[in-house]
């Protein structure tokens, strides 16, 4: 049996379980419900399934494709569900910043690694089918925890935020997160000496 | 039924993603498969910040907070593959079931 | 530089020249060669015995009684650590007790280092081709720094330091021959028991630290003074101490703290029920058995309980009697059977050390302390006469082959035969209820039997004399312990002076005791009987012992035609024969009784002697002289018609149908060993068996392929239990319980890092779970 | 652009002074020295020789500057930078004293490198600049109280340390050690990302000196808290924890450890021996610190609360597994590197129950004392075991136990430097880790009369018990040095390799003799105003107590508590 079938499979019923646990979580705080939930438009609804739906579903392919070859253009999918998400958030920059980052940094240098460390990247590895129904139970169970935490979990509605400005983001850098900035600079620094040395030919 | 999209909607989603990229973890041979499993529950904490940023508490402070998450997790992706090629340069393969010498 | 400095001073070069010696003989031994190596230890030894001459020197017959105070007071004393608000000093506590022990101690070490050197060189003793001959003069010297250290610290964790260090020498010792099987488990069980003892002993500091705030010995019991003076101290009847969570009277926890500390003494001392390591032990070489399994480090516990005397309550001081009394009468039975000649000789001492620890909770300080040197002299010769024996027959040591080796090795037998006299009590009882001439044994053992009696009986005896209401005053207060001991007693003679008149029938219906109760109202009556009946066997044995080895014929021709003895190694034999004679007559009880009188003042349970001791002894003297005075003339008897033509009439008198019962329970030592087996062997296997479910169930739960290792693993510890037997198997038992649980957690780390994620994820997942819905 | 200064010389966008600027001396001298090592061997070439003398210059300047600053703090804590955003940065005298300690041991290390390493390594800038990346992020993880800073300076340890691991490139232990770290290490930084955004959405703020007194008032009305608050927070806290037990090698976050330990160069797995465990924990200890202050801060004080007794049982089992596992797991290594990553977890899990007590307030200052002696102690005890480790293996070219066989007589000073070490790492007195492992079951002895609590009672026994445990495997390796022989030839150590491995023997038997005193004297100074501390809450537990405290009238049967 493909394993197609099975992530169509999860995908319904994750699927399911975000719809049922979102809509009763508004339900029960309906008198609250007002100050939670922003006024959204049906598209902004459907654009919020649609791209969960699609960074779900690839995250799920990467779990049970073989080929890493997949896996990257799973992620590749799953990267870019996850920066429109961040649009339909407001965090316009962010939402930039992940396609710039992730989609443009991470995942070509992901792809770059797998051109790198594989006479052929549709090589597999198989992992015995018991073991990935094993962790796949385990991850089931964390997730079975973590979601009812989350969806009991009261949380403070101050209210539906006002969309961050570039300009506020770039100040906070400069003023309150000035330590944080300095030091992601030495942190890339520190791991571009790291990583350009391991990935150097050493001169024999 | 399909009216509103709330918090829980997005916490759940990245619960989800998070759950599912331990899964990636712990049932991938291959290291970059692994690696991409990190690279998974790192977005699922972004969502989360995200999340609340608009919907509850903190504002600014949580896209100021999951920009330097994308930056962390960009530097680990930077190290980790160099980490990759180097062990594939020492034992031709990524296969990490192969890099289990050491045990017990 | 004052008296007290340059006495301690003395006293701690004596003791870290041997240390020197060790790290010397350590480092150069194996240049030094075979006989050269022994010379540093001697050397070292020689020194420590120049101390300890010069000590006693100064401290007894130049200082005047309150010089010697005020010397005590200004002995050495370092600052080493403050920890919380317990201040932790390193100091020489200095007093007659230490000086005493001090002398006999280096003088007994030196005559046996002297022994060994001859007696070690005849033995091969190569392992990887590289001679262990400067390892055990290394080891001696430092056992011989270790206990010098324990008897000068004067606070108790630098004596609990000491104290394991000289378990790790004899630990060592024991398994001198460690290439051969029963040499290393005799250590290792040596090791093990007395850790079991350590470990109370350790409970027993922490109580101290924790009520007290002082680990000196001095400032413990001042605070124990305090603390359980008058009716609101912390260890007074009506305190609740909240010990662990629970609520306890404090003079139970008093009582529990002095039975802890005790724990120390029934582990290094070998009282029952941690005897068992003891006889074991003569697998060292026979010198260790002679200086460290019989002289001075068994002696090490009876020495502490001395020391921390003052800290006893009368409960915990029953304990001690009581402990005491049944080790003494068990060993001298397991004692009749033997035939190796070295166990007899453990089994002997194991009963003198009963006797002393008896004799402690009696509160016979003195008699106990003044029968630990007698005993240390004549042991170590008995010790060393055996070791001549065995070295002469080429390591026969059982008794059944030997027989009529005195015309062999004459000095041997005799100074053995001094010993025998020795140990068994032989006197003559003088006029004036004072002993007309005796040897060690006899002053020493019947001090302690004396007192036993008068603790036991006194107090019925004085009920019919007209100093009763004193005693009885003591009598209705016992669960306030001490208070007004002393002048009680005191009092009672003084009142025997007639002093004191007190109308006591009013005092006997208001406590409800009965006449015949004892002075000590925690000791039974029938602990004394014990003591007396071991001192009508204990002449039995030991002349058993002698005649089998060197009277009679000889029963073994080989044997016998070899035995030899050597000029060289009997010189040590002649000088402890007569330190025998001289330990009981000069010196050592007077330096006793002078320690005993500062404890008294302490101390409301030592029965002090000095002054009084004419009154015990126009108590208890009558009673002794017709109960165990003639006991070493019947057993010289019985044991000369028993043993007199060989082994044939003792064996028909073992196969009589009661008789062979009673032996084999003897010979299988009262199954002490089968039962610790079968406890901790059972408790190992239980424990195991729940690791083995945990394993099964729990880890295999989320690890599958770990599964069929466990099982395996499971099948392979089952097939290695059904295997075990013996004692020695215990230790290996805890043992490869830790590595089974090592080997559970290792099995955890496959190596495999998908593994470990979904190791923590899942632990991760549990918790969370657990958190949630719990 | 002209906009903005205006702003700022109006105040109204804050700027750091030149003094705030000056508290945090020691890091920006450690940045400029990695700066310089970057750009120096561009002048002075890539040779061993040129690289120490920066480095050397580095670690003197950061002396000089950390002591600049200790002069500076005298008073109490300095927070600064960013005030908006709360302890963004902190000094105070234990930051300064853990600096000090881990240019200590960077100095060790270096010796250890110039030993073994200097001679062939052509990579010396690179090696340094990774080795005081993943110091600095070391250093400020000890010194800040964000959340945000706290995951970065993880980060900052970490990643270096994971290239690190791999440095020896043609080594294929350090290949696989380093992808199992990467994995591990990026698993639990990962995990507690997701903590801190949950932290971070309950909260809205990540200020830990915010977020603790929102704790403590949450612990301290716990009957009108929702139990799916309790919950939340109670994932959240864990989830960040795991970040924090991955660095301390805490169970079940250990698993990198042994295998990382053996795969790994063994001057960086000295380092990380020490370093990264010493830094996880003394971060775990200053957020307990600041919740603990918060409550009593709170008026509550430390009685009766609630959550001591959840976080001091969490912390307490980890520890008590920890050792546990460290200890029974190194029975059977043949490698020593392997068994010296055991018994390092198990040196984790002691230290790690400082962490239980640290909430009781009345030990709190015990608690750093202790654990100031217990890190020296231990940095002087590994930086000796595994020094003479990485000598063998020079020699030798494996670090397998037989080839310790007879070592006492090959090289004897050398055996004698490490059998010290390792009888130190027992806790055999009077040796220094003696005087640590007492320093620490006196501190839970007090803990435990404090609270009464039974498993603090069971946790010092269960200590004492481990220590028990752990001599076995010690010993091993002594016995293998002097008890069995055979004829291998004599090692020709390195000279300085033994000076640095004697002189560490010899520091640990000093410390537990002769220098008692004189350390007990010097610790009160780093241990002093801890951040976080409230001045109530220190007791002054070194000054004898009066017995007769404990007095009550005996005829009231009134029960008393022991102090």
């Amino acid at each position: 049996m493909n394993f197609k079938y099975y992530i169509w499979v999860i995908l319904l019923v994750s699927s399911a379980v975000l719809l049922c646990g979102g809509q009763t979580a508004l339900a029960q705080e309906s008198a609250a419900a007002a100050a939670i939930v922003p006024a959204s438009g049906p598209l902004e609804v459907i654009f919020f399934w649609v791209l969960a739906i699609m960074i779900i579903g690839s995250a799920l392919w990467i779990a049970l494709t073989g080929s890493v070859v997949r896996m990257a253009v799973g992620l590749f999918f799953s990267f870019g569900g996850v920066a429109l998400l961040f649009f339909l958030l407001q965090a316009y920059f962010l939402g930039v910043v992940q396609l710039i980052v992730y989609v443009g940094g991470i995942l070509v240098l992901v792809v770059f690694g797998i051109m790198l460390t594989s006479s052929s990247p549709h090589v597999r590895y198989q992992v015995p089918r018991m073991e990935l129904a094993t962790t796949g139970l385990v991850s089931l169970l964390l997730f079975m925890v973590l979601g009812h935490v989350l969806y009991h979990a009261p949380w403070s509605t101050t209210g539906p935020q006002l969309p961050v400005s570039m300009n506020e983001l770039g100040r906070g850098l400069l003023t309150d997160y000035l330590v944080p900035f300095e030091l992601a600079g030495v942190v890339l620094l520190v791991v571009m000496v790291g990583a350009a040395y391991l990935a150097r030919q050493e001169k024999r | 039924m399909f009216t509103a999209i709330g918090l829980t909607h997005y916490l759940l989603l990245a619960a989800m993603l998070f759950c599912i990229g331990l899964w990636v973890m712990a049932s991938k041979r291959n290291a970059i498969g692994v690696l991409i499993g990190v690279e998974l529950i790192l977005n699922a904490s972004n969502i989360n910040l995200l999340a609340f940023a608009r919907y509850s508490t903190g504002g600014m402070n949580g896209h100021l907070i999951a920009l330097f998450v994308i930056v962390l997790a960009a530097a680990e992706a930077a190290i980790a593959i160099a980490i990759v090629v180097n062990l594939y340069k020492n034992f031709m393969s990524v296969d990490v079931d192969k890099a289990a010498t050491m045990k017990n | 530089m004052d008296a007290g400095q340059q006495i301690s001073g003395l006293l701690i070069i004596g003791a870290v020249v041997p240390l020197l010696m060790f790290v010397l003989l350590a480092f150069l031994g194996p240049r030094l060669g075979k006989p050269f190596a022994s010379f540093p230890a001697i050397f070292g030894i020689l020194v420590s015995f120049g101390c300890a001459a010069l000590a006693l020197q100064r401290w007894w017959y130049v200082l005047t009684d309150d010089e010697r105070v005020e010397a005590a007071a200004s002995a050495y004393s370092w600052p080493w650590v403050v920890l919380g608000d317990i201040p932790i000093r390193f100091g020489v506590q200095l007093d007659s007790l230490t000086i005493a022990m001090y002398f006999m101690v280096t003088l007994v070490s030196s005559c046996i280092f002297i022994f060994s050197r001859g007696y070690m060189s005849g033995h091969s003793d190569e392992v990887d081709g590289v001679s262990k001959y400067h390892r055990f003069f290394a080891y001696l010297s430092l056992f011989a720094f270790s206990m010098l250290g324990l008897v000068i610290s004067d606070s108790l964790l630098f004596l609990f330091i000491f104290w394991e260090l000289v378990g790790l020498c004899s630990y060592l010792l024991i398994g001198y021959y460690f290439d051969r099987k029963y040499a290393s488990n005799a250590a290792i069980k040596a090791f093990v028991v007395n850790r079991v003892g350590d470990f109370g002993f350790i409970i027993g500091l922490g109580l101290v630290a924790l009520f007290l705030k002082d680990l000196s010995i001095g400032g413990a019991i001042a605070a124990f003074q305090s603390q359980s003076s008058g009716e609101t101290g912390l260890f007074a009847r009506d305190t609740a101490i909240n010990l662990f969570g629970w609520y306890v009277r404090g003079d139970i926890v008093a009582t529990l703290m002095g039975v802890f500390l005790f724990c120390g003494c029934i582990g290094k001392s070998a009282q029952v029920p941690l005897q068992v390591w003891l006889p074991d032990a003569m697998a060292g070489p026979t010198p260790v058995s002679a200086l460290i399994h019989a002289a001075t480090m068994v002696a090490a516990g009876v020495y502490l309980v001395a020391r921390i005397f003052p800290l006893l309550t009368p409960g915990a001081q029953a304990v001690v009697a009581m402990v005491g009394g049944v080790t003494l009468i068990l060993a001298a039975l397991m004692a009749i059977v033997q035939t190796d000649i070295k166990k007899a000789l453990a089994y002997s001492t194991l009963s003198q050390l009963g006797y002393m620890v008896f004799g402690m909770g009696m509160g016979a300080w003195v008699g106990a302390l003044f029968h630990l040197i007698t005993h240390a002299f004549f042991k170590a010769m008995l010790f060393l006469g055996s070791g001549q024996v065995i070295e002469g027959c080429h390591h026969e040591q059982d008794m059944r082959k030997m027989g009529g080796l005195w015309r062999k090795m004459p000095v041997t037998a005799f100074t053995f035969l001094v010993g025998v006299l020795a140990i068994s009590g032989v006197g003559w009882p003088g006029k004036n209820t004072t002993p007309f001439f005796g040897l060690g044994g006899y002053y020493s053992k019947d001090e302690i039997l004396a007192v036993a009696w008068f603790q036991t009986y006194g107090l019925s005896a004085a009920s019919d004399g007209h100093h009763a209401g004193n005693f009885r005053e003591r009598a209705t207060d016992p669960l306030t312990n001490a208070h007004g001991y002393d002048s009680v007693i005191l009092a009672g003679y003084s009142a025997e002076e007639g002093q004191h008149q007190t109308a006591h029938a009013g005092l006997e219906t208001a406590s409800g005791l009965k006449s015949d109760a004892s002075l000590q109202p925690w000791i039974p009556k029938w602990l004394v009987w014990l003591a007396i009946i071991t001192a009508w066997i204990t002449p039995f044995y030991m002349m058993r012992v002698w005649w089998l080895t060197f009277m009679g014929k000889p029963r073994d021709e080989p044997v016998y035609h070899h035995a030899h003895e050597s000029p060289g190694m009997y010189i040590p034999l002649v000088i402890l024969a007569i330190g025998t004679f001289a330990a009981s007559w000069f010196l050592f009880r007077g330096l006793i009784v002078d320690a005993a009188q500062h404890v008294a003042h302490i101390s409301k349970l030592v029965v002090p002697l000095d002054g009084h001791e004419h009154l015990i002894h126009a108590f208890s003297g009558p009673a002794l002289n017709k109960l165990v005075w003639p006991a070493f003339i019947v057993g010289f008897i019985a044991a000369f018609f028993i043993y007199r033509r060989g082994l044939k009439l003792a064996e028909r008198i073992i196969d009589l149908p009661v008789v062979e019962q009673f032996y084999w329970i003897l010979w299988q030592k009262f199954y002490f060993d089968e039962a610790y087996n079968k406890l901790v062997l059972a408790g190992t296997i239980l424990f195991s068996r729940i690791c083995g479910w945990f394993d099964k169930w729990v880890v295999d739960f989320v690890l599958v392929e770990g599964c069929a290792r466990v099982v395996k693993g499971l099948a392979f510890f089952s097939g290695q239990r059904l295997d075990a037997g013996g004692i020695d198997q215990v230790a290996e038992n805890l043992g490869r319980t830790a590595f089974r649980i090592g080997d559970l957690f290792r099995a955890v780390q496959t190596g495999r890092i998908r593994n470990y994620v979904i190791y923590t994820a899942a632990t991760l997942a549990v918790v969370i779970s657990v958190m949630v819905w719990w | 652009m002209i906009n903005i200064l205006g702003q700022v010389a109006e105040g109204q966008i804050w700027q750091p002074t030149l003094t705030e600027l000056s508290y945090f001396a020691p890091e920006l001298v450690l940045v400029a020295t990695l700066l310089l090592l970057l750009i120096g061997p561009l002048i002075a070439g890539r040779g061993s020789g040129a690289t120490l003398v920066m480095v050397v210059v580095g670690m003197v300047a950061a002396v000089v500057a950390n002591l600049l600053v200790m002069n500076q703090v005298v008073t109490g804590p300095v927070s600064g930078l960013a005030p908006a955003a709360g302890h963004m940065l902190l000094v105070d005298n234990f930051s300064i004293f853990f600096k000090f300690f881990l240019l200590l041991f960077l100095l060790g290390v270096t010796v250890l490198w110039m030993v073994g390493s200097a001679a062939t390594e052509r990579n010396a800038p690179e090696f340094y600049i990774l080795l005081l990346g993943s110091m600095l992020g070391m250093s400020l993880m000890v010194s800040t109280m964000n959340l945000l800073l706290m995951v970065m300076a993880i980060e900052l340890a970490s990643l270096p340390s994971y290239a690190l691991v791999a440095f020896d490139k043609r080594n294929r232990p350090g290949a696989e050690a380093a992808i199992k770290y990467v994995i591990f290490g990026g698993t639990c930084a990962a995990i507690m990302m997701y903590g801190v955004s949950l932290l971070f959405g309950v909260f809205g703020t990540l200020d830990f000196t915010r977020i603790a007194p929102q704790l403590v008032e949450i612990f301290e009305n716990l009957a009108q808290v929702p139990a799916s608050k309790l919950a939340l927070l109670g994932l959240a806290l864990l989830a960040m924890g795991a970040g924090i037990a991955f660095k301390i090698s805490a169970v079940p976050f250990h698993f990198w450890c042994p295998d990382v330990f053996q795969g790994a160069k063994i001057e960086v797995t000295t380092w990380l021996s020490v370093a990264s465990k010493a830094a996880g924990l003394c971060l775990l200890l200053r957020l307990l610190q600041v919740l603990a202050g918060s409550a009593h801060a709170s008026g509550h004080g430390f009685s009766a609360a609630f959550y001591l007794q959840v976080v001091t049982g969490v912390v307490a089992v980890v520890a008590a597994v920890t050792c546990l596992l460290g200890n029974l797991a190194a029975y059977r290594q043949q490698s020593v590197k392997r068994l010296l990553a055991y018994s390092s977890i198990a040196h984790a899990g002691y230290m790690l129950m400082l962490g239980a007590i640290v909430l009781t307030g009345d030990v709190t200052q015990l608690v750093w004392q202790t654990v100031v002696i217990y890190l020296v102690m231990y940095l002087l005890m590994n930086l000796g075991a595994f020094g003479a480790t990485a000598l063998v293996i020079g020699q030798t070219g494996s670090d397998q136990l037989e080839n310790f066989t007879g070592l006492g007589r090959r090289a004897p000073a050398l055996a004698a430097g490490l059998a010290i070490c390792l009888f130190s790492l027992v806790g055999i007195p009077p040796l220094g880790g003696f005087i640590a492992k007492w320093w620490l079951l006196w501190a839970l002895g007090q803990a435990a009369m404090q609270q009464m609590h039974w498993w603090l009672w069971a946790l010092l026994l269960w200590a004492s018990f481990n220590t028990l445990l752990s001599l076995f495997y010690y010993l091993r390796v002594i016995r293998q040095m002097y008890l069995v022989n055979d004829d291998r030839p004599g090692l020709k150590v390195p000279a300085g390799g033994v000076v640095l491995i004697n002189v560490c023997a010899l520091l640990l038997l000093l410390s537990g003799t002769l220098l008692v005193n004189p350390i007990r004297q010097k610790v009160g100074r780093y241990t002093d105003h801890i951040f976080g501390q409230s001045p109530a809450s220190i007791v002054q537990v070194n000054q004898p107590q009066n017995i007769s405290g404990n007095q009550l009238d005996g005829r009231s049967r009134e029960r008393i508590d022991t102090q």
